[in-house]
């Protein structure tokens, strides 16, 4: 075959997939799957199979990015209950920075969910609309966790002192975040 | 009306290349069935003046990058550019287009009151 | 002579591209990045089709397609990437 | 011909190796931006140099279908960065 460059081309799809695997963020490994579909709308494009090269132009690089979008944002994240009426500033800011590097060591993101008195927050928790909870208790603040995984988590890593974890043994436990 | 009629049976043509009266008729359906949003009329004179800047923007952005090549640009800057007020939106459209599309200017971000902030490389002044 | 005007084309389309994509690798911003990636981008790959449709007359209504949409859709590309990137701190109302 | 293809590809190299060393999600984007225009360049390209129109289609294709797909990804990460 004197058509060299066939080789050269097919090289490229193990390259971008070994990248792909070896990604730790799933932003980065979206972007990068962005680039394997391409690469592999070309490589069928020159093996000589257009109509592959087309449905993964479709459906590889354009739906299934936006899905996986989608999908990352929503589940990657920890939702965290709080009161309206405990401001952001202070000690509960600092709480949260620590909370926050926590979490975002593990590409999740923390969300505050404000909620107007303690019976809705109490609601919401049990409904699993919410992951954990966070109320101010005297000078201390109390976090309640719902998920065994979330709470062994923050019990070996947060240093602070204000905060006391606690884990809400639940009846129906089992469900994995 | 016409010129979203002649625009899509332009792109139509070209991608099937294929003038046999089967084709003609579905290219022609296509583009009526297709729906189109509300757009208020620009008149022919402005169109003539954005299509003669869209073919001197083609050399002009050639120019521009042989200029870059050539001679480095190495420092950048945020410019804001006025433009009139009350544009359609495919004027605007046009016209963001025209400042990205030639290689020293981006548009950055466009502000409903009628300017653009751009970004642009330039060559380092001395001091 | 055509051949020589598409082998010239093509040429300077793969310049462009050298020259275009080399800073994705040094450490500017990237707004920067993305004025020498328009240059290699939307005017290499304009030359390289332009270039390939000297080379084969027949197929040129495909061609002319294929440099509108790059026109088109990587200018609007370096817009949305530009304004995406530069305005990620700041909240956006929309 | 042959040539000017193998200086395609080893540009095609450079962002590759670009998006994997780089951390930065924008930085990303562009080198993601890059590859995939040039692919679809490098399709165009094939069809010409095999004379085959629907490889030549599926190039132009690629080229409207990868910019779009890009552009909701970029917007998608820029509201991931503002919550």
């Amino acid at each position: 075959m004197n058509e060299s460059y066939i080789y050269a081309i097919a090289a490229l799809l193990p390259l971008t997939s070994i990248m792909l695997v070896l990604q730790v963020n799933p932003y980065s490994a979206l972007v990068i799957r962005g680039i394997l579909g391409a690469v592999a709308a070309l490589l069928y494009a020159v093996l000589g199979a257009p109509d592959v090269a087309l449905t993964e132009a479709l459906v590889g690089t354009m739906l299934a990015i936006t899905l996986y979008a989608v999908a990352v944002r929503s589940s990657m994240v920890m939702r965290l209950g709080v009161l309206v009426k405990e401001g952001e500033d202070g000690s509960r800011g600092e709480l949260m920075t620590a909370l926050r590097s926590i979490v975002n060591k593990r590409q999740m993101r923390l969300e505050l969910v404000s909620y107007v008195d303690k019976e809705e927050l109490h609601t919401a928790l049990q409904d699993k609309d919410i992951h954990g909870t966070c109320l101010r208790e005297g000078e201390s603040y109390s976090i309640v966790m719902r998920l065994q995984r979330l709470y062994e988590m923050i019990q070996t890593e947060l240093v602070s002192s204000s905060a006391i974890l606690t884990y809400l043994e639940n009846s129906d436990s089992q469900e994995k975040h | 009306m016409v010129g979203h009629l002649i625009f899509r049976l332009t792109i139509w043509f070209l991608l099937t290349a294929n003038l046999s009266w089967l084709n003609i008729l579905i290219g022609l359906s296509i583009s009526l069935l297709l729906p189109r949003g509300y757009t208020n009329p620009e008149t022919l004179k402005e169109w003539l003046s954005i299509l003669g800047k869209i073919l001197w923007a083609i050399p002009l952005a050639y120019i521009e990058a042989f200029d870059l090549i050539l001679r480095p640009h190495n420092d950048e800057d945020m410019v804001c550019e006025q433009v009139e007020k009350k544009r359609s939106h495919r004027l605007v459209f046009l016209d963001i287009l025209l400042i990205t599309f030639t290689p020293k200017t981006i548009v950055v971000k466009y502000h409903e009151e009628g300017w653009y902030e751009v970004h642009r490389v330039t060559r380092r002044k001395k001091p | 002579m055509m051949d020589f005007i598409s082998y010239t084309c093509l040429i300077v389309g793969v310049i462009f591209w050298f020259w275009g994509t080399i800073p994705l690798l040094s450490e500017r911003s990237v707004l920067f990045k993305l004025h020498s990636l328009s240059v290699s981008d939307t005017l290499g790959s304009m030359s390289i089709i332009f270039g390939l449709l000297l080379k084969i007359p027949r197929e040129w209504p495909l061609l002319v397609l294929a440099i509108v949409c790059l026109v088109l859709w990587n200018t609007m590309l370096g817009y949305v990437l530009a304004y995406c990137s530069s305005s990620g701190e700041k909240r956006e109302n929309r | 011909m042959s040539l000017l293809l193998i200086a395609m590809i080893l540009v095609l190299l450079i962002p590759l190796y670009d998006a994997w060393k780089n951390d930065n999600i924008w930085q990303k984007m562009l080198a993601f931006a890059s590859i995939s225009t040039k692919t679809a360049i490098l399709i165009l390209f094939i069809s010409v140099l095999r004379d085959d129109w629907a490889i030549g289609i599926v190039g132009a294709i690629v080229l409207t279908v990868g910019n779009a797909a890009l552009m909701l990804l970029a917007n998608i990460i820029k509201r991931m960065n503002e919550t």
